[in-house]
């Protein structure tokens, strides 16, 4: 196996990105792909997948009791961290990227790769949009806000409407999970399916494909290793933007 | 090196497309998981452990990747009854249900629920006793017996998984024997701890954890054999198999069939077909020929 | 990387030059063996295991080397009280006499044989009790107790090896305590097997063997946790260390000094400088800063 | 570790070199140094250090349980081998190889990567000589026999005294521990003693330098692993030639 146990990481700074997130950085950097994530060491309160925003951070919405007491840790505190693990995003050379709320988290990483042509941007309102600044250094972004306070009144899927697809060769979705799958909705019409990647969320205890806690229905793909990022074609079939599952693995709708 | 002939077999009671298990606890939570792993050549799977009420299990860390084995604190997470709707979906394959339950109330209880839906039971005994001090049911022998006749008087072929962290584990599967016991698992993981010495702190949520994989092998295999010439009953090797050589041993020292775990995280899922390759010919032994002959 | 200051300790009645001690069983069968490994930078040396009687110890192979840990069972070959002829070039030097018996009495015998000449006593446990059905001393509470008691009065430091291979350590621990033991060593081998496929028969000519090393360290730290709970004698921790970071973290788990054994076989007796290079610096923390911070 | 498990050979030629002394061949071969040994394990019996004769093949004298019970065996019959181990000969461009009775073992193979000027090789009587005709085609043989039955009337330090060692650069010894004794004083007094190296045979029981079966006095030295091969000056103020170990520990006048 080799031996994986937690590295220690301090954090250098924490930034709130938004009222609801925050990004720590820590003073050890981590060869990633995009997409990858590491499972946060909390010590004394629990251990939870987050997404790698850059080689010494991860972008964290407040969520329950792990990222809670993340959202309590000062700088000079330390975490533990292993990983990172899954599969990222698969790199195209003109990409369109799709993002809303704290899943524009892995695509910055992605967009500073030189790879992003576009970028569409989706929170709740101008407040909880991430990574506006970093994001247009890197591509275009183009903004809608649920409440219009900026950019478009509306949905990203209102925005993938209007632009025209045919001039990205791959697609780059990370997101709240309906949001996700109104988006598989719409690339499957046009037959974008394949070349489009969605990176997934699920409960996750072990993150190394051994416990079965984030499998998906119906085939049993593993979030944390045939994951966390899936193409459309994957996804059409099975429980994604329906229901997932807890901790005890019962299932919950979306 | 050995090469077994191609068959299905038949266990305790439950008929198997070979002789390699996918053990309980790993990737055992869904229908859909346990029929990908059918699919890419377990010859059964075990379940994850269901139990009584359903438990969200311990805070993480829950998993801790060593140089030769995993030392893991999942907690007995499980949806409890509602986990019978995930064998829907899996008809007639050869699925056995890890049970669990506090007293042999409990066990009977949940056992009731997979009547008609699986193949067989097995029985995970390193659970807390419901009025215990933290010792498993499985370190104490009438229990055990208790628990076993609790299930096994349903009419399933009934498993019993012993824990490997007992003074003398022949005196458990004796007491499973007698309980009424299609087989005897043996064994489940070795009670074991890691401290990060970075963050000064046990590496697991709940400090304490059970250690598997390569490290444990020599355990299982010594467990396997003693329980051999004590008991009467087929046995199961689990602990550290990840190659048809060590398949191979298992039966040496007296086990029928093997179950797969660990190895199934560093190797991924294409480890049966890999061990199958191996393992496997048409001109191959009857494993009779081989099954508890290092015992000469 | 938690660096100790150098000094010498005193553990268990026993002044050490440093932290890191030669495990009974390694190279401890000579006076000038012992001397050689002391000269190599050991901070004590345990002798090989001294019984009442010479005995040449089991038929061959005696021993196994796995990837990670090896597997023995030499059957406590030993001079008896001859050996007491080895000890004399070493002076005051930090040697333990490691000895066992059948019984409390011959423990008493054999430790007669050495007061005054060692540093202190360390009682072997995983031995046969001389009426016993093949199961050790170390697994019955009550017999060591009594073991512990015998050897004890006779007002030598003694220190008391615990097996692992128990239901509840803590109930030994507790019971070594007792008996006025100085303090405990955690722990001695894992009961193990491994046959060979191709001569299908165990790689062991006692069949049965103990297994150390890596594979065991999780045990071992594990173990020394529970005690560190359970018993207020200070803890000798033994069973896999290989490295500095190993030493920490067995500190951490609770024990004031180390054994090591396997890791002489795989890096040869420079394993003590090697660590004894990376766990020592003149700006190092006194341990007591660490002893035990895992329990948090 | 890296598993060092017996590997199974199956015997393919039992050869009796002479009335004490058989020569086992297999079906592997093993790379080693000459004077390395096997740990040679007769399935049932026990495990013994055998000297490998050549890289399919040890040559040994019935002397135990072990030896016994070997030379009860048939072809077709398996051992288990684990090894080679310890520290061979270290080899000159003009050596001197000096053999008694089964000694010559190990001599062989050193023999046939010429490097041997001359051997010199004696045994109690002409019947006991091992492998004459094997080391006359590597190098130079004379004899010595105890009794005059074949060569010099006399031991192979008689014969020592009759050559001239300065045209050697090195010299292997291995024979019964008095003889070796006798030739260590004898290369001692003219200063040869560093350049003379002696095989010893030890009781063993891991052969891998963990049990301390097998230290020597005064210096602690493993013969299994440190050894079999010594120079003179390491053994010079030894308990070489005055004493060894049984299988409990206890000190056996030689």
């Amino acid at each position: 196996m080799d031996e994986q146990l937690p590295v220690q990481v301090t954090l250098t700074e924490i930034k709130t990105e938004t009222p609801s997130v925050k990004t720590f950085f820590f003073d050890r950097t981590f060869a990633f792909e995009p997409g990858q994530f590491v499972m946060v060491w909390v010590p004394g309160v629990d251990e939870v997948p987050m997404a790698l925003s850059s080689p010494n951070s991860v972008t964290v919405q407040k969520a329950g009791d792990a990222t809670g007491a993340m959202f309590d840790l000062r700088v000079g505190m330390g975490l533990g961290i292993r990983g990172p693990y899954g599969k990222g995003f698969t790199r195209g050379e003109k990409m369109l990227a799709i993002g809303g709320g704290v899943g524009a988290a892995p695509l910055l990483p992605l967009a500073r790769s030189d790879c992003v042509m576009t970028l569409l941007l989706g929170a709740r309102t101008e407040k909880e949009l991430l990574f506006v600044d970093q994001l247009d250094e890197s591509t275009d972004v183009i903004i809608a806000t649920d409440d219009g306070s900026l950019g478009q009144h509306g949905y990203v899927t209102d925005l993938f409407k209007e632009i025209n697809p045919a001039v990205y060769d791959r697609i780059a979705v990370c997101g709240p999970e309906p949001m996700m799958r109104a988006v598989l909705a719409a690339v499957d019409t046009i037959g974008f399916a394949a070349k489009t990647e969605f990176s997934l969320h699920r409960y996750m205890k072990c993150g190394v494909g051994i416990c079965g806690s984030c499998c998906i229905d119906h085939e049993g793909l593993r979030v944390c290793r045939d994951g966390p990022v899936f193409s459309g074609e994957q996804l059409k079939k099975s429980e994604f933007g329906h229901y997932t599952r807890d901790a005890s693995g019962r299932k919950k709708k979306i | 090196m050995v090469v077994l002939r191609t068959e299905p077999v038949t266990i305790g009671g439950v008929t198997l497309n070979n002789h390699l298990l996918l053990a309980a606890g790993v990737l055992g939570t869904t229908g859909a998981s346990l029929s990908r792993v059918l699919a890419c050549g377990a010859g059964g799977v075990v379940t994850k452990s269901i139990g009584p009420q359903p438990k969200d299990g311990h805070a993480g860390p829950c998993i801790a990747l060593l140089d030769d084995g995993i030392l893991n604190a999942m907690g007995l997470p499980n949806p409890s009854r509602e986990f019978t709707g995930e064998l829907s979906g899996l008809g007639s394959k050869p699925v056995i249900v890890s049970i669990f339950g506090g007293d042999p109330e409990e066990f009977a209880e949940v056992a009731g629920w997979f009547k008609g839906m699986a193949a067989g039971l097995e029985l995970n005994l390193s659970c807390p006793h419901a009025e215990g001090y933290g010792a498993s049911i499985g370190v104490n022998p009438d229990l055990v017996e208790k628990c076993t006749r609790a299930v096994s008087t349903l009419g399933m072929p009934t498993w019993v998984k012993l824990t490997p962290n007992v003074t003398d584990i022949t005196a458990i599967g004796k007491a499973a024997e007698r309980g009424g016991a299609s087989a005897i698992v043996a064994v489940n993981t070795v009670k074991a701890m890691r401290i990060s010495t970075a963050l000064r702190r046990p590496v697991l949520g709940n400090r304490y954890g059970g250690l598997s994989g390569e490290a444990i092998f020599p355990v299982a295999v010594r467990c396997v054999y003693e329980l051999y010439e004590a008991c009467s009953l087929p046995i199961i090797g689990c602990g550290g198999i990840s190659s048809a050589d060590n398949v191979i041993e298992m039966m040496m020292a007296g086990a029928c069939a093997v179950e797969i775990g660990s190895a199934v995280q560093k190797h991924d899922i294409t480890v049966f077909e890999t061990i199958k390759n191996d393992l496997y010919a048409k001109k191959g032994i009857d494993p009779a020929e081989i099954i508890g002959c290092a015992h000469g």
